[in-house]
This record gives C-alpha cells, structure tokens and sequence, in this order.
C-alpha cells in the first residue's frame, strides 16, 4: 500500500484516518496532532519551562522526543519505583535516552530518598498497589516542579489512556472524575499546570513515533499493572474501534468539546479548603498530606520483593 | 517464519506466505493494539511475508494511567 | 444452588445481585423493580389509563403482564410492519396473549391502513430498515395515545436496551441525544407521556419473568436488527459486566441519577418552534410531518420483499 501523502511505500495502516502513511508523514501526522494538542486546548508556549515525567516506556519518551523536536524547552524527570526488574530496567532506558540526546534529567529513587518502594508501599497499606503507585508519583510530579520553577508538568498519556479512563469514569458517573479529566489543568491550589500533549495520538502511533526515531524504549509493561481494569477498558475500547473505526477518538474529543464545558462550572465549586502539609508544603485538606503518610506506613514496613505483589493487582 | 512475541516473550514459527494483517488474525491479535516490524522495518497491515522474514509483533498497550 | 430469600432450590442466577432465586423470589424481584422505577421517576398512577406498545417479543408482553397483575388500565397497541414470517408470527403471539387473558388490544397494519411496510420503505426512502421502523412505531404509539385518551404510552425497553443506547450516545457525546434519555418523559407540545417501567430488569430478567409465568412470547429477534450496532453495543457492556458485575446497572442508573438533571437544564431551551401537520396533525418543525412524507414515498413504491432488505442492516 501507498502513503497517502506521498505516494511512497507505506509503514503503517491507520484506520481511523481511512489511510496508510509512510515513515516521514507517520511523523508529520504525530507532529501535526501533538501541534494542535497544544494549540487548541493551550498547553504551553515556546518559553514556558516544561518537566516531562518519564518512565522509559513509549509514550513519555515519544513525547519528551517530541517536544525537544519542535524547540520547546524540555527536562525530564524520572521516579525510581523499585519494582524489581522492571524498575532497573526502565532506569537504563531513561538514562541512556537523556545521555544520548544531552537532555536533563532529574532522578528520584522512592526507596533511596523516602525508604520505600512500590511493592512495599503495597503491602504496608493493604492497598492495590497502582494507588499507591499513582499517588507517588503524582506526588513527586508536583513537588519537583515547584522546587525547580518549571511552569508545566507534562506526561506521555495517550488518547487510548484517556479514552480508556474516560470510559471508566463513565461506566460510574462519577461527576467529580468527569470533571476533572481535561488534557490540561492550570495551575492552583498550589499545584503546578499539568499538560497531556499526546491525547490526540493512539498509542499504536506514539509506539511507531519511537521505532521510526530509534527510541529504545521499554517494551516491557508494568508487571503489576498486566490485567488490570483500566487495560480490560482498553480492550472494550479497540473492540468498538474495530467495528467502527475513529469512534474512540470521537469519543474522547467530543467529551472535551461538549461535554467538559458543562461539567467545569459543576467544578468549579468543589474544590475545598486546602492548606500546607505541616511537613512537606504540598496541598492537602489535613493536617499531614496523604504522600507523607504513606511515607511514614511504608518505610516502617519491612521491603517485600515485587513478586509477592503480583497476585494482588491493580484491579 | 520466525515470529517473535511478547508478554510472554517467546518465538513461534509460522507456515507459509501472508499478509500482516492474515497473520495478526491467525493469532487472533487486535490490529489496534500491535505494530509489526519485518526484517527491523515497520509494515502496514496488507504487506506480504515471505517464508524467510523475521517478524516481530510488538504490542502497543500500556498498562499506566 | 438455593433461593437467597427462601433457601428453596434456585431457578436462576443473578451475578449482579450476587445470589440465586426461586421462581417465587425471581417474580418478586421483578414486580418490585418495576413499582420501584415507576415510583422512582413518577411515571403513572393507579388511576392512569396506559397504552403499551407490544411487539409479540419478551419485554413487551412482560411489561405488559406485569402492569396487568399489579392492577394497572393497559391496553395493548400493535403495530404490523410486514417484516415477512417474522411479523406473522409476531401477530399470532400478541393477539393469543391478549385473547387469554381478555386485554383489550388495538392493531395497526402499516400495509393496510398507510400501505406501505417496513422493507418497502427502507427500500423506497434509501435509509437503513430500522431507522424507518422506529420512525414508524413512534408516530403511530403517538397518535394512538392521543386519539384514544390515554394518560402514557409504555414500552418494554429493559436496562440492556436502555444501557446500549446510552453507550451509544455516550460514544459521540451528542447531547441532545443524551438529554433525551430518560425513563420517563413528560407530555409536551402534542407528544403523549412516555414511560420504561422495566428499566431496571436486565433482559435475562424479563425474559426469566415470561417463562416463569407462561407466556408465550416470539423467541426470534428481528431478522433486519440482526447484527446493527445496537447489538454490538450490547455485547459490548456484556462483556464489561462480565469483568464487573453490576457495571451495566450503575452505568445505566448512575446516569439518570447524577447526570440528567445536568442536562435537564441544556434541554429545556432547546426544544424549538412546533407546529401541527397539515395532514395528520401530529407536532412537527415543517408543514408537513416526517412520518406522512415517509408514507408518501413509501405507499409509491412497489412492495419489498423483506429478503432483498436483509443484506442492507439498520448499522
Ligand atoms: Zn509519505
Ligand atoms: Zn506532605
Ligand atoms: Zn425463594
Ligand atoms: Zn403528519
């Protein structure tokens, strides 16, 4: 099959768009989409200071790639989670990325710095351990981006992250969820602007960004997360998909277009009374921010191997 | 010919001439969730493979969110 | 297995409710989901006099057998499409129902009375079988209603109809379509009252409650829906509940609880400028009414055989 554009050898089929593409306009298509992200719903300019939390997969280093690409102003910022094999490998794959390209990049390691790790955290609060996962991250995210004045964090979600939360979401109405699920949230209540500039892209395309730019990603998926809910919504997702092709980006980005202007003023009353946490200054409604607390429960636990957790998934 | 897979990794040979997208079908793989790389290069769903090509099916899913 | 109330052996599984039932128990669950809808969303009362929509299928016969044994006025309306054996049969299973039990029912024969039938009319207009049918279905319900005085017209529509249809909207976040619906919808400009008592019994359930208390209902579907996305829509949330049980409910309750009364607001201003038909009197934006230009196009056309239109489905 023929590239739409040029006519050349194709290297990708993409049915949504009812076309094939070669290898320099997959890329242009990329460009163009995460373009247009950014635009449309204001993400962030030429000056803004990005930190794009990475994790070695292929989204958040498609979209650190990318970004540095088109000129912006990019570090990157990496959490070790200790999750065994698949933590020192992601290491390797976000270290040797920012070396090649001499990009910045800003290391945590959860065990080193705080005295736990995710399989840990786990077991100590009795909790699925992709919450404690989340919330660490979202944690550091935030943290390391007031300390260090960047004006924005970006993360590598995809339309098929999206789209697959936004159905989670939906399955419930939960109207709080709902409302607060946008490709970017500003800045307040003390936490810093956050900007998902891959939402138009599938992951199929930001997995083919990387193998045409010889990204050596991580292939490999989060243990713990293998089966959970979130992926068995991606999988009712694509089956729509395939019965009706580009229904999935519909349904994302007529969400954004319609339906998220009339949950913003249902938000826009519920955001509570936050103050500092007594101990590490970021938002919370107590006295202590749930981020310290589970710091305090899993350092006093002792560590348990990741192989123990996986019985008990994310579900 | 040689198929390489994953989660698990593993290696499986297949019979015969096909097209990407008979082959994703035959191991009933969705082709929204996979890209497929021929001798190290990226094919569209209606490329041929021949009896000697080294294939990878490589998925897409991320499990994060 | 035994009856969860009765400890009796149990006759069905219910995965949502997380128990079995006895046939006594699975009838008493449905009666009171039932009188809950209708007390829930204010949809009738004892005293008004309901007009049910039947089809000769499950829900329809059940809804109505159900509305007869609490004590409610329903009649039965039939309306004839002349879908082939499949409409044959349908009239023999409705006018046996009603015969039995001495119901009062009123026939429709499109053929007869507007000459025309679904297959000559999806033929004839170019649009898919289904979206005649209902186009059809609804204006004569309508019409009956007014003509005859009744208070509501009821349908058989259960959670998994009501469900699809909502994931369908859901899809491409087509508010309009979303705001509509709705359990129950009031009377307003010219339109009757309409009502879903059983949208809160899954097809199983009512299909459970016909064999259970005898009726002889039509067991084959519609060889035109056959395959329309409707049904994928179906599969598709059966598939989540089979991951999650009670999923399809709470997406489906959940919806009206929290959501509709968001959109209520969007929906009042929009229900534009309504006048009556010059010809049937029915309300309509134009001179005259959709259902009398289909009548038009479709009584002109030579008669279809419902064969010719099975390789053209209502998708
Ligand atoms: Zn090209
Ligand atoms: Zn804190
Ligand atoms: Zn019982
Ligand atoms: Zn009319």
């Amino acid at each position: 099959s023929k590239c739409r554009s040029c006519k050349a050898p194709a290297v990708i089929d993409l049915p949504r768009h009812n076309a094939n593409f070669c290898a320099e306009h997959l890329l242009q298509l990329c460009r163009r989409q995460m373009s247009k992200a950014i635009d449309d719903y204001d993400m962030f300019g030429p000056d803004d200071r990005i930190l794009v939390a990475v994790s070695g997969g292929k989204d958040s280093l498609a979209v650190w790639d990318m970004l540095i690409e088109a000129g912006y102003r990019a570090d990157g910022l990496y959490v070790g989670l200790g999750i065994g094999d698949y933590s020192d490998e992601s290491t390797e794959h976000v270290t040797a990325f920012a070396a090649d390209r001499g990009l910045h990049l800003i290391t945590v390691d959860l065990r080193d710095t705080f005295g736990y790790d995710i399989p840990t955290a786990a077991r100590a609060t009795k909790r699925a351990p992709c919450s404690a996962c989340g919330m660490s991250k979202r944690h550091l995210f935030d943290q390391a981006a007031i300390d260090g004045g960047y004006d924005v964090v970006v993360t590598g979600h995809n339309l098929d992250d999206e789209a697959a939360v936004l159905l989670g979401n939906v399955l419930h109405w939960d109207i709080e969820y709902l409302a607060r699920q946008l490709p970017v949230l500003p800045a307040q209540h003390g936490f810093p602007r956050k900007a998902k500039p891959l939402v138009r892209l599938t992951e199929r395309e930001t997995a083919a960004w990387c193998l045409l730019r010889g990204i050596d990603y991580l292939v490999e998926e989060c243990p713990i997360a293998a089966g959970n809910r979130h992926l068995h919504h991606k999988d009712v997702l694509n089956a729509i998909e395939r019965e009706s092709p580009s229904t999935k980006s519909a349904f994302y980005l007529n969400f954004i277009d319609n339906m998220a202007p009339l949950l913003a003023e249902q938000s826009a009353a519920a955001s509570g009374d936050l103050r500092r946490c007594v101990r590490c200054g970021a938002p919370t409604t107590g006295e202590t921010c749930a981020f310290c607390r589970l710091v305090d429960t899993a350092s006093a636990h002792d560590p348990v191997p990741v192989e123990l957790v996986l019985g008990k998934r994310g579900r | 010919m040689l198929v390489k897979m994953r989660n698990p990794k593993r290696e499986i040979e297949v019979d015969g001439d096909r097209t990407v997208n008979h082959l994703l079908d035959a191991l009933d793989l969705v082709r929204e969730s996979h890209l497929v790389i021929c001798n190290g290069t990226l094919v569209p769903g209606d490329a041929r493979l021949a009896h000697d090509d080294t294939v990878e099916i490589r998925p897409v899913i991320s499990g994060g969110a």
